[in-house]
């Protein structure tokens, strides 16, 4: 009764939460809606039995994942003021497709059969005198060490794609470019604005050659 | 001791890829073109090595060797090289010369061999994920160019979105028939109760995930932005050794595990080849860019492909692998052309860019003129041999109305690679384009000419088809 | 070997004129040709003779085979039998004349050897014709005809008129070369072969045999007989298909003489009358024979009587003399039909020639009214064009006297209602014809000169080269007639023409001629001293007389004019509409209709292919909806299937 | 084996094209250089084709029923496809006029100076196709060269061609291959239900009356469309008008004749019900194309397109014959086939000619040539009389057997399809008349001599084969017959009611 | 109220993946935005085999989750260092702003 409860509950936040990671107007609260959908998602997770993978939920995604996207989102600095323009046009045709393919979905859930067998079939059935942890653990490093290891070659090729594509290569010491100082204009360098009262300064128009390109020179 | 020579090809990939990696990063001088140079020989050296590699399941059922997926692997290593070969002018003339290209190609291509051989899902989705991922960062590679990151990031949302679908249709198979191996998910379709709403919506769903990657319409959207945006290299790679990959697995995927369904999503695969068919004919006739109709024509030769799955025969598989690797050698020679394609060290990619080609490089129009020729499928080039066998095996399995629709678009498709021929041979005009490299000029002729004298001698690679075939169907030749 | 040097002498020399006119100078190429002819004029005589003399069974000289497939197998061969022979002399002899005539009137034309040439080949192509033993070899002559007609009518081709005039004859002659090249195949259909011997041979067997055709059992033999009749319509210019005969006039004048007398225009009667043997078979054939025939007789004649241009005027009386022998052969007398074939060989020569002669004196001037008073000044033209006018008006002892009488006494004698029908048109007719032909010559050659003075006054006699054939003809007109009368339809014409020439009802006709009632035989001759009085009144006592009848009667009149319009309703219903449809057909058949369904959907593909790009707007929320429907798509395709 | 004669033929162009294609060094490496060997090189390769062409005709055994000159090799192994050549009475005088027509073009473009090494490569491969087209013995094999044809002709329309080359160019190009893309389905039909594709074979496959008729019209598209059979016929105009003439000839003569071809190798023979049955569509069709094509031909006001339309118009006549299902019929239809490419080889010869020394080819502003090339004006008008079918030429042979064997299945037919005679006349005589004939017009700015040796050298062959075979006909015929009969006695066998009933048990089988 | 069962977790699951699909293509502004949303499909696949697991009592299911979870990792890290490389170019980050490529 307890369990059913908790169900009902966690699952009802979680797709609470999960709406809201879709339809908040902050990105920001987008990102802390799917943290709290993640930690209800872990809570399903122990009451079906796997405290382990629930754990690792919690650590890499809420502690890894969800602040990667945060820390991205608040770098990007995006102007979140006009949002949800333009949501409406495809809405209608969208909902009924979604609304169709949710009932298909919800039928499978509905009509749901095992193979018979299936569980004979099964490659690692659940140890009844182990712990969830020891049991994962046992499987992974054995049956599953292909997987395992290639695993670690599908992270690898993240972090490599993640430098490629954000690292700003240098080659070798940064020195001082004496032409590239005196060719400078100052036009290129300094951009002269009147300033009106109370309006900041994030008008200012980018600069006519960007730093970056500079630094390429 | 056979399962290391069955790792071995894995192996080597993925530890050269690692050593290039450390030499490239603790080296201070650019070392790509040797590093490229390297690269394909490691490639040479994987595709010698997967023929040691004994047949039969490894790694606890995770991993299988077969003829067919040997076929299939040395598909994937002809594009990759190929690829490989076509980057270096083209990286160095746009500035991206980096020793991390041909590394990801390597990671990428041992995701593919893992693909190409998954016995599992779980071996499935992972090296799925290892290509996929290697790709998006390719299909970025050239980031300060913003139609690459443009690229990359369509590439990226729209791969990551069919990689989940992917995963939710894996967990509804893996929920009916209770485990992630081929050979009991096929015991489960194969018993005698009917499968359930979820397990065959699984199985559509799987499918979807994958028709993403083949990029097979109505999954085909990126196709097109992706083509255009990504380095040219890149785009190489992207129409040959993924497609090549991921079509294997699928066919394996389908006529394996999920066999005992074939009439059921016989029908659908038929619906994905026909709209393919019928996107890319019509798709690429108002298009000006040459790489957007290269997308364009992928997709409709991926609808052709598919017409060999929709058979579901042993003929179709072997139409289909036939038709893959004909397919792989022309889009390696057509990419090498566009390649080519470059103004004072500025890549072009109009199609009109290419008047009067004809009278500057006969070589390089004539070579152009063969590869277009054939991908429009007109004989004798070896294009003619892949679309023949398909349309034998769809006429072979009774799918008339898909065989109808093969060759009306076929005359559609035809009219915009006339087009290209067109303009090189008809329009007048200076094209005035860069010097080739030996690289390029070795890919355009290689591949030319492996086209046009296909005609001559093209029974061993319908001997190859039909062994891998074979080893699809096991029932047949168990 | 007689034979075949009178065949294909003309042949050779036409080459050899042809293909020596770089080589050698004028003169000796056009005399290569006339040699030729010379030389194929002789041999013909001599195997005339020796025929006559030596009484040879009919035979063949073989030449060798030509198409052989399956059964259908003919060969060149040269027939040699009475009819062929009497041809082949007339032909030759007459083109011999012709040719030589031709020497001195075409002296200053600036192609003078192609001319030679083309009438060399016209020569052998005729003569081709009627030695034929098979109808394909026949059609090869005849169509050969047909192209060298072609070829000389327009010669002087930088003309306007003349090449129309030429297309025309080509035309024309075409349809009916149609009619009779199916004729030629319905033929084979029923016998097997299309050698002569064998269908006549066949012909009672089949007798009965019928054809289903309009959606009725026809009897095959009719069919054959009308379908080859068509045929011989268009080459001898009967009604219906004669406007090109008078067109013909663009040529050359020994062009005209040639065509109008000894080739081209007597080879639908030789043809008919080859024929007989399986046309005599076919009733209502014959009858259609006979009336076209007649009706052409009457029809061609009384154009005649208006037309004022001098070529013209002989035009239409040979149109009108082909009736005839067409009426002949519709009514049993193919004897009578060839006989007169011969005498209007001659006498037919005579007039064009005469009135090249008058053409040539007067500096081209055709138009009889501009004409008159010549005779003093053509003296030897006058006279001989006197002797074939007279032939031609059938006034004994001329020549046309002997056979057009015969032709109207084997008509009166058949007593059939068509019969009937055709000696009446014809009887008119020989009024008319005496008629027309008594008005020319006064028109030419007495009054007043009306043309130009510098015309008239320049007029001379020609050249003895032209004026030698003149006389050889006038003894022609004059003697033919009663020279071969007994041989051709005398007592004995069964005996000379052996089985060339088949009769109906055992010659019931040919032997009826003799032997009909005075009034009957007297009244054509009647009715031609009555035209020739008429013209006489008309043209030398009461010269106003013409115009108050034709302003009298001015429907009558401008109808005969305009050839009862026979051009304009064959332009406002074959030509012109030929050509709007020509015009239709490519800028709207060719062009919207049937280029259209390709073009149309191609415009439809490439409408699609927007659609498409526009379904491609580079959006990433758009491409992700797509794959949605895509899925969604597929499941529920999934699960109704399932 | 024996002397592998087609083979030779086959593949020595192809040689020849690559020949060209090797680097003559750096030094002679010049393109007036490459333009020079080119010709020569493509000049002695039909020469030497022609040469085998000759000693084929000599070797051939008329008496012989089935194919000669066999060559087997394997080819496909695994799907049963094999290398495999072989011709008969049939094909043997497409192989000779192919073979006897491309030195004569390649003659006729001697002057061309653009591009000269594509374009003669062009004519070699070509050459390769037709010739391996007319003697391929394995269905797949002719498909590809049926098809290879494109390639090289859509360079050479499209490159050398007229003003609207492009137009004419893609539109021969997608209506062919849209036309020959069912017959890849037909083919791929066959070669699943027989296991094979030896054309041998697949003549004594039967099948079922049904399939038969779809078949047919697959085939029908692919051959009606090359052989421009009425209403497939759109193309050819454009294509006609805008190509080269050396290319204009090829079309005409050679590849216009496959499709005819194609009906007697394939149709006749595979599908003897659904032929039968729809052998009075073909008549209509064939009828059609005469009536139509030639009233559309009087409309033209362009020399070149006037013939196109002509050439037409006799295909329409070629199709009746072929569909009489007669031994004289068929033999008619081969015989024009035959002489139809010699003699609108010849007129587009002519035509050339003129192009040559700078005429326009506009009808109305021509004329007047018969007197400055008396020559010239006698060629054109002995083929332009061939054309109508005068006795004496080789048009006429053909045309009068035809009609024979239309007459044997319908009054009406022959009568209709002898309108042709009427018609051909019509425009022929009007393009006579407005190019040589009446007065010269507006060709101030064009050369005018008569023909020059070379011109002599294309065009007398051609002469004297129209009139020979006018003549002596059985020159081809005697090549005919056996497998002629062959052809007609199996069609007729097979419409016998016992075979019917043998097909419709096969039909239940399958 | 009926015992919670393999069906629940489905249809929970189920609902997930259907929200996370709506969050690609209703949302129109935000590429990171729609990332989540993958993150959350992602997670609708893992209920399932934990799910699946749990009814099963196979640990395959877990496994499964297990590598899910780094690849979901990885990917969002290669996600986001392409929002960033893209975000440098354009300054922006708007889904309507991506369709430079189109047609």
């Amino acid at each position: 009764m307890i369990p059913d409860i908790a169900f009902y509950v966690f699952a009802g936040i979680l797709l609470a939460s999960a709406c809201m990671v879709i339809t908040a107007r902050n990105p920001v609260h987008s990102v802390l809606f799917l943290i709290l959908a993640f930690i209800n998602a872990a809570a399903l997770f122990v009451l079906a039995g796997a405290e382990f993978l629930a754990m690792v939920l919690v650590v890499v995604y809420v502690g890894a994942v969800a602040v990667l996207f945060l820390f991205v989102v608040m770098m990007l600095d995006v102007d979140f003021a006009a949002l949800r323009e333009g949501f409406q046009r495809y809405a209608p045709l969208g909902l009924t497709i979604g609304f169709i393919l949710m009932v298909e979905i919800g039928l499978t859930a509905i009509d749901w059969k095992i193979a018979p067998g299936a569980r004979l079939a099964g490659l690692a059935p659940m140890p009844a005198d182990i712990s969830n942890t020891t049991a994962l653990g046992d499987l992974i490093y054995t049956s599953y060490m292909f997987v395992f290891e290639l695993t670690a070659l599908l992270l690898l090729v993240a972090m490599v794609g993640a430098i490629v594509l954000t690292h700003n290569d240098r080659h070798g010491p940064r020195r001082q470019n004496i032409h590239i100082q005196h060719d400078r204009r100052i036009d290129e360098t300094l951009t002269m604005v009147t300033m009106k009262l109370g309006e900041g300064s994030h008008q200012i128009t980018p600069h006519a050659v960007p730093d970056r390109e500079i630094a390429q020179r | 001791m056979t399962m290391f020579y069955t790792m071995l090809p894995i192996l080597c990939l993925a530890v050269s890829g690692m050593a290039m990696l450390l030499y490239g990063v603790f080296t201070t001088r650019d070392h790509t073109f040797a590093i490229t140079g390297t690269a394909i020989v490691v490639l040479a050296i994987t595709g010698r090595l997967i023929f040691a590699a004994p047949d039969g399941r490894m790694f606890h059922g995770l991993f299988l060797t077969s003829d067919f997926t040997r076929f299939a692997d040395m598909l994937v290593l002809l594009g990759a090289a190929g690829a490989l070969s076509l980057s270096v002018a083209f990286n160095q003339r746009v500035g991206i010369t980096r020793f991390e290209y041909p590394v990801l190609i390597m990671f990428a291509v041992t995701g593919m061999i893992v693909l190409v051989s998954a016995a599992n899902l779980l071996t499935l989705y992972i090296g799925f994920e290892i290509q996929s991922l290697a790709l998006y960062i390719l299909a970025a590679f050239a980031r300060s160019d913003l139609r690459s990151s443009e690229a990359g990031l369509k590439y990226f949302i729209l791969g990551a979105l069919s990689s989940g679908i992917l995963l939710y249709g894996i967990s509804l198979v893996y929920g009916f028939s209770g485990t992630t191996g081929f050979v009991g998910i096929a015991h489960a379709f194969g018993g005698n109760a009917t499968a359930s709403i979820g397990s065959t919506v699984g199985i559509v769903f799987v499918l979807v995930g994958l028709a993403f990657k083949i990029s097979a319409a109505p999954f085909h959207m990126w196709t097109p932005d992706v083509y255009e945006g990504a380095p040219s290299p890149v785009t190489a790679f992207f129409a040959t050794a993924p497609k090549v990959a991921v079509f294997a697995l699928l066919l394996r995927l389908m006529l394996g595990p999920f066999a005992p369904m074939l009439t059921q999503w016989q029908d659908l695969v038929q619906i994905l080849a026909a709209a393919s068919m019928i996107i890319g004919a019509i798709g690429a006739i108002g298009q000006t860019n040459i790489k957007r109709l290269m997308g364009y024509s992928s997709i409709g030769h991926m609808g052709y492909a598919l017409m060999g799955l929709a058979a579901g025969t042993l003929a179709g598989v072997r139409a289909t692998m036939i038709y893959l690797a004909i397919y792989v050698v022309m889009s390696l020679g057509t990419f090498g052309c566009i390649i080519a394609m470059s103004r004072k060290g500025r890549p072009v990619e109009r199609i009109a860019d290419l008047a009067g080609m004809a009278s500057e490089d006969g070589r390089y129009a004539l070579a152009m003129a063969i590869l277009m020729w054939s991908m429009a499928g007109i004989p004798p080039l070896s294009g003619f041999f892949g679309k023949f066998y398909v349309f034998a095996a769809a006429i072979d399995a009774h799918l008339d109305v898909l065989a109808v629709i093969g060759v009306a678009t076929s005359v559609v498709a035809a009219f915009y690679y006339l087009r290209v021929i067109k303009v090189m041979y008809f329009d007048s005009g200076t094209p005035g384009f860069d010097k080739r490299t030996v690289g390029i000029n070795l890919v355009i002729a290689v591949s030319a000419i492996a086209t046009a004298l296909f005609v001559f001698y093209p029974s061993p690679l319908s001997t190859i088809s039909s062994l891998a075939a074979h080893a699809v169907f096991p029932s047949q030749g168990f | 070997m007689l034979l075949a040097i009178a065949v294909f002498a003309p042949l050779a020399g036409a080459l050899l004129t042809g293909l020596f006119r770089p080589f050698t100078s004028r003169g000796v190429a056009v005399g290569m040709s006339v040699a030729s002819l010379i030389i194929a004029g002789a041999a013909a005589i001599a195997v005339d003779v020796r025929h006559l003399v030596q009484h040879l069974p009919d035979h063949l000289v073989m030449l060798g085979p030509w198409i052989s497939v399956a059964q259908f197998t003919p060969h060149w061969a040269l027939r040699e039998d009475t009819l062929s022979l009497v041809m082949v002399g007339m032909v030759t002899v007459v083109s011999a004349i012709i040719h030589i005539y031709s020497v001195g009137y075409m002296a200053h034309d600036r192609s003078e050897p192609r001319f030679f040439v083309y009438i060399s080949l016209f020569t052998f192509a005729m003569l081709a014709l009627v030695t034929a033993n098979n109808l394909v070899q026949l059609f090869f002559g005849w169509e050969g005809v047909g192209l060298m007609s072609y070829l000389l009518i327009g010669y002087w081709y930088d003309r306007a008129s003349a090449n129309a005039a030429a297309i025309k004859a080509f035309i024309v002659n075409r349809v009916g070369d149609l009619f009779f090249a199916v004729g030629i195949a319905l033929t084979w259909l029923q016998f097997h072969s299309v050698s002569f011997d064998v269908i006549f041979a066949g012909v009672p067997a089949v007798e009965s045999a019928v054809y289903h055709l309009f959606g009725a059992d026809l009897p095959v033999l009719e069919v054959i007989s009308v379908l080859l009749f068509i045929g011989a319509m268009g080459k001898s210019a009967q009604l219906f298909l004669h406007t090109w005969l008078p067109d013909a006039m663009e040529g050359p004048t020994p062009i005209s003489a040639l065509i109008h007398a000894a080739t081209m225009v007597t080879a639908g009667v030789f043809a008919m009358v080859r024929m007989t043997p399986l046309i005599d078979h076919a009733p209502v054939a014959l009858d259609a024979i006979t009336v076209i025939g007649g009706a052409t007789a009457f029809f061609a004649a009384t154009i005649g009587c208006v037309q004022n241009d001098i070529k013209r005027i002989i035009a239409y009386s040979t149109c009108s003399q082909l009736g005839y022998m067409f009426l002949a052969v519709g009514v049993g007398a193919g004897p009578a039909a060839i006989f007169h074939l011969v005498n209007h060989a001659f006498f037919k020569a005579l007039l064009f020639l005469g009135a090249g002669s008058v053409i040539h004196a007067l500096a081209d001037e055709q138009d009889v009214r501009k004409m008159g008073g010549l005779w003093r000044k053509l003296p030897v033209t006058y006279v001989t064009m006197w002797f074939g006018a007279l032939a031609l008006a059938a006034i004994p002892p001329f020549s046309g006297f002997f056979s057009k009488d015969a032709i109207l006494a084997a008509a009166f004698a058949n007593h059939s209602p068509t019969a009937m029908f055709g000696w009446i048109a014809g009887t008119l007719g020989a009024g008319l014809t005496a008629f027309y032909i008594v008005r020319l010559m006064l028109l030419v050659f007495h009054g007043k000169p009306r043309g130009s003075s510098d015309t008239t006054g320049h007029a001379h006699e020609s050249p003895a080269v032209m004026l030698g054939p003149l006389i050889v003809l006038a003894g022609g007109a004059l003697t033919t007639g009663f020279l071969l009368a007994p041989t051709f339809i005398g007592k004995k014409y069964a005996a000379f023409w052996g089985a060339s020439i088949a009769l109906p009802d055992h010659g019931a006709f040919m032997n009826g001629l003799h032997s009909i009632p005075a009034w009957g035989a007297g009244l054509p001759l009647l009715l031609a001293v009555g035209g020739i009085g008429v013209a006489y009144w008309f043209y030398e006592v009461a010269p106003a007389t013409p115009a108050r009848l034709a302003r009298a009667l001015p429907g009558l009149y401008d109808f005969v004019l305009n050839k009862w319009y026979f051009d304009e309703l064959y332009d406002a219903i074959f030509v012109r509409p030929a050509l709007r449809l020509a015009r239709l057909i490519w800028r709207v058949g060719d062009d919207e209709v049937i280029d259209g369904v390709p073009s149309g959907l191609a415009r439809l593909t490439v409408d699609a292919a927007g659609q498409a790009s526009r379904l491609q707007s580079g959006s990433i929320a758009v491409y992700g909806f797509v794959m949605l429907i895509g899925l969604m798509v597929l499941v529920s395709v999934f699960l109704l299937a399932r | 084996m024996t002397f592998p004669v087609l083979s030779l033929m086959i593949w020595l162009p192809l040689a020849g094209a690559g020949l060209m294609f090797i680097p003559q060094g750096r030094h002679g490496g010049s393109d007036a250089a490459a333009a020079h060997n080119a010709r020569w090189i493509a000049l002695w390769t039909s020469l030497i084709v022609l040469v085998l062409a000759a000693i084929m005709l000599f070797d051939f055994n008329p008496a012989t029923h089935g194919f000669q000159f066999s060559e087997t090799a394997t080819w496909i192994p695994q799907f049963h496809i094999a290398y495999r050549l072989g011709i008969d009475g049939v094909s043997l005088f497409f192989i000779a006029l192919s073979a006897l027509l491309t030195p004569i073009v390649i003659l006729a473009s001697w002057r061309e100076g653009r591009r000269v090494r594509d374009y003669m490569a062009a004519f070699m491969l070509l050459e390769t196709m037709t010739i391996g087209m007319f003697s391929s013995l394995d269905f797949l094999m002719f498909y590809i060269f049926f098809e290879g044809v494109l390639i090289p002709m859509y360079l050479i329309i499209g490159v050398w061609g007229g003003e609207r080359r492009i137009y004419a160019a893609v539109k021969f190009f997608v209506f062919t291959l849209a036309g020959s893309l069912p017959m890849l389905l037909a083919l791929v039909w066959m070669w699943h239900h027989a296991g094979t594709t030896n054309m041998i074979a697949l003549m004594h496959t039967p099948i079922a009356p049904h399939i038969q008729d779809w078949l047919f019209l697959a085939f029908l598209a692919s051959f009606g469309v090359k052989a421009a059979v009425w209403p497939f016929h759109t193309w050819l105009p454009d294509a006609y008008g805008e190509a080269p003439l050396p290319g204009t000839i090829m079309l005409a003569a050679v590849l216009s004749k496959m499709g005819a071809y194609g009906f007697l190798r394939f149709s006749l023979p595979m599908l003897p019900q659904a032929s039968a049955y729809f052998a009075p569509l073909m008549f209509a069709l064939g009828i059609m194309g005469v009536i139509y094509i030639s009233f559309a031909a009087l409309a033209q006001i362009d020399l070149k397109r006037m013939i196109a339309y002509s050439s037409v118009a006799h295909m329409g006549l070629i199709v009746v014959g072929i569909f009489t299902f007669t031994v004289i019929g068929i033999e008619g239809a081969l015989f024009q086939m035959v002489s139809h490419g010699l003699v609108i080889a010849a007129l587009f010869l002519c035509v050339g000619i003129l192009v040559a020394r700078g005429h326009s080819l506009r009808l109305d502003q021509l004329g007047g040539l018969a007197t400055r090339m008396p020559v010239y004006a006698t060629f054109l008008m002995l083929f332009v009389m061939a054309n109508v079918g005068l006795p004496g030429t080789s048009g006429f042979v053909g045309e009068i057997l035809v009609m024979i064997g239309a007459i044997q299945v319908n009054f009406w037919v022959a009568l209709l399809t002898g309108t042709g005679m009427i018609l051909s006349v019509m425009y022929m005589l009007v393009m006579i008349r407005r190019v040589l004939f009446d007065q010269a017009r507006s060709i101030a700015h064009a050369v005018i001599s008569d023909i020059s040796g070379k011109e002599w050298l294309m065009l007398a062959p051609l002469a004297i084969l129209v009139i020979g075979l006018g003549f002596i006909p059985s020159g081809l015929t005697y090549a005919f017959q056996s497998a002629v009969q062959d052809l007609v006695h199996a069609h007729a066998a097979a419409m016998l009611p016992a075979t019917h009933l043998a097909m419709a048990k096969a039909g239940a089988l399958q | 109220m009926m015992n919670v069962g393999l069906a629940h977790y489905l249809v929970v699951a189920g609902l997930l993946l259907v929200i996370g699909i709506f969050g690609i293509f209703l949302n129109r502004k935000n590429v990171i935005v729609i990332m989540m949303s993958i993150e959350l499909i992602l997670l609708a696949a893992n209920l399932n085999f934990v799910a699946f697991s749990a009814a099963l009592h196979d640990m395959v299911g877990q496994v499964f989750v297990m590598f899910v979870l780094a690849v979901a990792a990885a990917e969002a890290a290669i996600g986001l260092a392409i929002v960033v490389v893209y975000f440098r170019n354009r300054d922006s980050i708007e889904v309507e702003d991506v369709t430079l490529m189109k047609g």
